[in-house]
């Protein structure tokens, strides 16, 4: 409570009001997450199932930028953090080339800070990849990445990091051979904007996150990536060293042992539902329903 | 000729400025009207260019009733002379003059070169013609004034303490020169003040104003001071504080007037 | 501070100064956004700060609403937009529109409520219609003040026009968003220093422009 | 609506932190801008471009020296500091042309009648130009009070949350309700926030009232 | 005594105010300093309580040099009145009449007393005290700037067109009051003002000057009067004008005393 940082006050008083053996002698954990609501669930997952274990688990959500939130886990200001495999090694090494779930996470483990971990990524993954309007598909027929190198003037929108990113536009041209593509960069990680310049026609391809429900609420077309442009990006813990342990680890790896693509495809659907839940008591429902709490 | 007939101004505010105000002002002369701060000296002016409506009675110029016309021709129709001068600051001092000629459709060059005359007309040097007011002395700033008063050769000019901004000096140069001015041009012009001895300068027929426009008296100078109505008179024009009692005195063998404080007054022709 | 000689090496790097992401091209984007938001704001709010000030009515009402349009946040504005409307122009001109709208506004009615009542009164009493005396005296007179409200709004409007690149458009804030999506702090931080100098340049040109116009009194 | 009622302790607890992340930003930014005024308005030749620095460092974009104040100053990511920094800039930007136009405002006469009567140079400017520049000073501080509530709700971007979290969270989630409600909240505050300085400026400044009932 | 010896100014603009000023100004009487605008009156003034240092010379009050006093100090001692009351607008009344006494020490208290009884000897409703100055006339507030003068008792009081805003009539009320008050207390004034009939009405002694503080003529106003020094001092007390030159007329029975432009000066006793 005295904490003016800690949003989710719920959750932490809940984590101050339990306690037991393994909790109390470990140092608090605050978990951060991203301001876009599947990293604020999963934040919520961690700490509400670190909580549930006794340990004095706090969030602090909703922090937009990742520079901000990567200084916030080195100088200690948060010390966990849900995070995406590919993206982090990037993050960390922006000339990495790894693809395949294994080869990233080696590559992330090697790229990473002293003083920050991750643990067994889950088989959960939320990448990038590329989405076309359903008429858009029929008129040209496409079902993958190379497809779209027979369609002339191609634009794209997506996060502007995409410009230059091997996964991006230079990607799209090294490995399918897709070029002349004019892009437009929307800052809002395929979120309502990115999906409204695809809907309205503004731009024909869009990059958005695999497990944002926009993509089957407006039946748009996911292009498949046969040769494996997009990197992988499961999610994993990340987490300050000195606040790792194995009882940490237990409870962490048990949640990711639990959370699949498909179910975070359907948080993220319940967190936009009309009924615009908090993504505390999302999280609580789907620890509940996992028995993971 | 312009005449008040029962007059009468309450502001939307609710403050009564004139009560009811009856008086004729002869043509081709000067009447003043005279009073201490708010009695109404203003208004009563400003009824006859329509800056003011009365809420009842009537003025009329020369037997019309203004109500009757356009304010904006009747205003162009008039000239009007206030205490601020009232230049427009963004204007040369040329143009300034020239204004109420050009409002009346006079072209650029003709307005230009009465503008030129009405200056020379109140003795201001023509190099001042292309600076703007700012760059004048409080005194010019006023000739200006008078200038603009005058350019459009109206028959009716108002005059709003238009001397009461300068320093004393000046003012007697600028009482003296409204003098002159008036011997060759005899226009009807109404004058107001708050100084009684400029009153008796300059008025051919004086007007002492009560708050809310009430006359105390109307005559000329020297009716007023020989036979003052009542004691609000006397006490106006100081024939109570013995500054109007005069008496004799001798001083370095001249015979000097002075008056009841001992105050010296002049001296005897 | 080596984030700045950084950003002024990035800045001076021949390569930024030409095509479609180089500085010219950037700037110039900038300027017209900019450009556009201080024509539409000051054909709502000119024309509405001189009939305030010139009648004097709803002046009340009218520091209100500068008042409330000061605290419409940009970004909720341009992410409400963007909802209702989709990317594109609009969402980051309505935003900026609203930012500019209250210094124009109040430069317009506090210039025309400068100009001495006596002016204005000899103006009306030497024969000039209400518009002649709007535009012969209040306008021009209060020109010093309203081009200083043009000047804040356009200050304002330069170093917020950044957010037109959150959503897919150019001008000098693709610098900072680009920027910051690739961690290329140098870039950053040379977009920031042409946004500063812009302003200082606009800021410089307006002085010039104020000291003219109040210059003869 | 429903969605108002059913968040509303998350709101307050929003609305709170947004005040006290505006708060302190205003009132810092009144004290440094007060002494760059007053020198400003002293110092004949520097005073302009004092002036146009100011107004200037209004313009460099909240984003990049949010980025970018950690690093210079040591602060950790995630303190509010961070915020309450970048809006006291922006706060001294705004308030120190005002606070020179405030003690310009003042009648050199007053100023020099103080003089003659006998106030040494700092009784004079404490006991005389500052209440004295105050009307003109409150109504700088109103802006600037205006300004910065609506200016941080950038605070999120950084991690600090205030009623902008309201913007970026219904942004995400495609929820024009929790925008607007997000927006009306930040009007709402800044001017109950204005209507404080008003009464404020009614204590400080009692003369003020009584002008005009002559 | 006051005492100017040579004393000169020239303000780092280049402005030559006072070219070579001496005059000795007798204790416990009113000298009036009476030129045009922009003469060097004021700048003589603001000497004598260090508000200007001159540029050479020296000004002693009572044989000492005022520049080896602490300005500060120096204006604690001394009364001054300025044209536009110079209260402070965002004090009440009373303390601005006790300002002079709380920068010199005295205790709160002690200086409302003190302040109270300054109001009253100046002639103020003491229920005005509470108010602020804005809430005043015009009249009232250069009272009270009269009272804040005298409410430490200085021995020296320097009076700058004191009533040079107030409306003709008040200021005669002003005037006659200052001449009761200085009856009763016998202070050292040093008055400024450029009006001649003011000057001539207060001072014991008028020092009437040209431009750049030159002294054109000192004297009692009879002597003035009587025994002008040039033409210049002619045409400033306006003997030149006719003004002063006065004949008697007779109207209605009585004898009015007119100039000779005819003007109504006043009634002979
Ligand atoms: N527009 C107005 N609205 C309300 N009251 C007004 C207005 N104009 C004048 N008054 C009031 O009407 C009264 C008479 O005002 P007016 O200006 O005619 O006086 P005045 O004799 O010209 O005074 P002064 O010598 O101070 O110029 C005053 O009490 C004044 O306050
Ligand atoms: N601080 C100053 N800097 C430059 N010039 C000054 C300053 N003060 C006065 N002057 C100039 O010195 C001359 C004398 O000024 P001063 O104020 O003494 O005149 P004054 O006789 O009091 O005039 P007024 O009757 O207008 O008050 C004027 O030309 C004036 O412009
Ligand atoms: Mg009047
Ligand atoms: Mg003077």
């Amino acid at each position: 409570g005295s904490d003016p940082t800690n949003t989710s006050a719920g959750s932490g008083s809940k984590a101050s009001a339990s306690s037991s053996a393994s909790g109390s002698t470990t140092q608090p954990i605050v978990v951060g997450s991203a301001s876009f609501g599947e990293s604020e669930i999963l934040a919520e997952i961690y700490a509400q199932a670190l909580t549930a274990k006794g340990f004095d688990a706090s969030t602090h959500l909703d922090i937009g930028q990742r520079e901000a939130y990567i200084g916030a886990l080195k100088d200690g200001s948060i010390s966990l953090f849900p995070e995406y495999t590919g993206n982090l090694l990037t993050y960390f090494d922006p000339k990495a080339t790894a693809t395949a779930p294994a080869d990233v996470d080696a590559a992330l483990k090697a790229a990473l800070p002293d003083t920050l971990t991750t643990l067994t990524p889950s088989a959960a993954e939320d990448k990038d990849s590329y989405n076309v309007t359903a008429d858009f598909a029929k008129k040209n027929n496409l079902h993958t990445i190379a497809d779209l190198k027979g369609v002339s003037g191609l634009s794209l929108a997506g996060n502007p990091e995409l410009k230059t990113r091997s996964y991006g536009v230079p990607g799209l041209d090294k490995v399918y051979g897709i070029s002349g593509i004019s892009f437009t960069p929307i800052s809002d990680s395929g979120g309502p904007a990115t999906v409204k310049a695809l809907t309205s026609g503004k731009v024909d391809v869009a990059d958005i996150y695999s497990t944002t429900p926009s993509i089957s609420q407006n039946h748009l077309v996911t292009l498949s990536d046969p040769k494996n442009l997009v990197a992988a990006q499961n999610v994993v813990p990340l987490i300050r060293k000195d606040h790792d342990s194995a009882d940490v680890d237990a409870v962490l790896n048990a949640v990711s042992a639990k959370l699949t693509t498909a179910s975070l495809l359907e948080l993220n659907t319940k967190f936009n539902g009309p009924d615009k839940p908090k993504a505390a008591d999302v999280a609580a429902d789907w620890l509940k329903a996992n028995g993971l709490a | 000729m312009i005449e008040y007939r029962s007059v009468a101004k309450t502001f939307p505010d609710g403050t009564e400025a004139v009560h009811d105000f009856s008086l004729v002002l002869p043509s081709r002369s000067t009447t003043v009207l005279v009073g201490s701060s708010g009695c109404g000296k203003t208004t009563l002016l400003r009824m006859v260019n329509r800056m003011v409506d009365p809420s009842s009675g009537q003025v009329l110029i020369d037997d019309a009733d203004v109500a009757s016309r356009n304010p904006v021709e009747l205003r162009r129709s008039i000239g009007y002379v206030m205490q601020h001068s009232g230049l427009l600051p963004h204007r040369k001092v040329v143009d300034n003059v020239a204004t109420p000629l050009r409002l009346g459709g006079v072209g650029r060059r003709d307005a230009r070169s009465r503008a030129l005359a009405a200056l020379e007309t109140v003795g201001l040097d023509p190099t001042l013609a292309d600076r703007y007011p700012g760059q004048l002395s409080g005194g010019q700033q006023q000739r200006v004034g008078v200038a603009r008063g005058l350019v459009a050769d109206p028959n009716v000019l108002l005059m709003d303490e238009p001397f009461g901004a300068v320093d004393p000096i000046v003012r007697a140069e600028l009482q003296q020169e409204l003098l002159h001015l008036q011997r060759d041009l005899g226009k009807t012009i109404v004058f107001v003040t708050h100084d009684i001895e400029e009153a008796f300068l300059l008025g051919d027929q004086v007007v002492i104003l009560r708050k809310g426009g009430e006359i105390a008296q109307v005559g000329t100078p020297a009716q007023i001071l020989a036979d003052p109505a009542d004691e609000f008179v006397r006490s106006f024009v100081g024939l109570d504080r013995g500054r109007r009692t005069l008496r004799i005195q001798e001083v370095d063998g001249k015979r000097v007037v002075v008056d009841a404080d001992g105050r010296a007054a002049g001296v005897l022709a | 501070m080596s984030g700045i000689s950084e950003g002024i090496s990035w800045l001076t790097d021949s390569a930024h100064w030409h095509g479609d992401d180089g500085f010219p091209h950037r700037i110039a984007q900038h300027l017209g956004y900019t450009s556009l938001t201080v024509v539409i704001a000051s054909a709502i709010a000119i024309p509405l700060g001189l009939w305030i000030g010139h009648t004097g009515r709803l002046r009340g009402l009218a520091i209100a609403l500068t008042g409330a349009l000061r605290a419409l946040p940009t970004l909720g504005l341009l992410t409400l937009v963007v909802i209702w409307r989709g990317i594109g122009l609009t969402p980051p001109i309505v935003a900026l529109v609203v930012l500019a709208i209250p210094p124009l506004l109040a430069g317009a009615y506090a210039g025309l409520e400068s100009v001495d009542r006596a002016t204005i009164d000899a103006a009306r009493a030497i024969g000039m219609n209400e518009w002649q005396v709007l535009g012969k005296v209040e306008v021009p007179l209060a020109l010093p003040l309203i081009i200083g409200g043009l000047r804040a709004a356009v200050l304002q409007v330069v170093a917020t026009a950044t957010v037109a690149a959150y959503i897919g458009l150019g001008g000098l804030g693709r610098y900072l968003i680009d920027g910051l999506a690739v961690r290329d702090y140098p870039q950053m931080v040379a977009g920031s220093i042409v946004i500063v100098v812009l302003a200082l340049v606009l800021d410089g040109i307006f002085a010039v422009v104020q000291r003219a116009l109040s210059i003869q009194r | 609506m429903t969605w108002f009622f059913d968040n509303l302790s998350y709101i307050r607890e929003l609305a709170w932190r947004h005040l006290w992340l505006s708060v302190i930003p205003v009132v810092l930014g009144f004290v440094i801008a007060l002494p760059i005024g007053y020198a400003a308005r002293r110092w004949r030749l520097g005073g302009k471009t004092l002036l146009s620095l100011a107004s200037v460092l209004y313009t460099i974009p909240s984003l990049a020296l949010l980025i970018i104040i950690p690093g210079l100053l040591g602060t950790s990511f995630l303190d509010p500091t961070n915020v309450l920094i970048v809006l006291t800039v922006y706060a001294v930007a705004l308030m120190v042309g005002t606070a020179a136009g405030a003690f310009g405002s003042v009648s050199e006469s007053v100023v020099d009648a103080a003089r003659a009567s006998g106030y040494s140079t700092w009784q004079r400017i404490v006991q005389v130009e500052l209440p004295l520049a105050g009307p003109v000073l409150l109504a700088g501080v109103r802006v600037v009070s205006v300004s910065t509530v609506s200016l941080a709700t950038i605070a999120p971007l950084i991690g600090v949350s205030n009623l902008g979290s309201l913007f970026t969270d219904g942004f995400q989630r495609y929820f024009a309700t929790e925008i607007i409600i997000g927006i009306l909240c930040v009007v709402v505050l800044a001017l109950l926030l204005d209507v404080l300085w008003v009464l404020i400026g009614r204590l400080t400044m009692p003369w003020l009232r009584v002008r005009g009932s002559r």
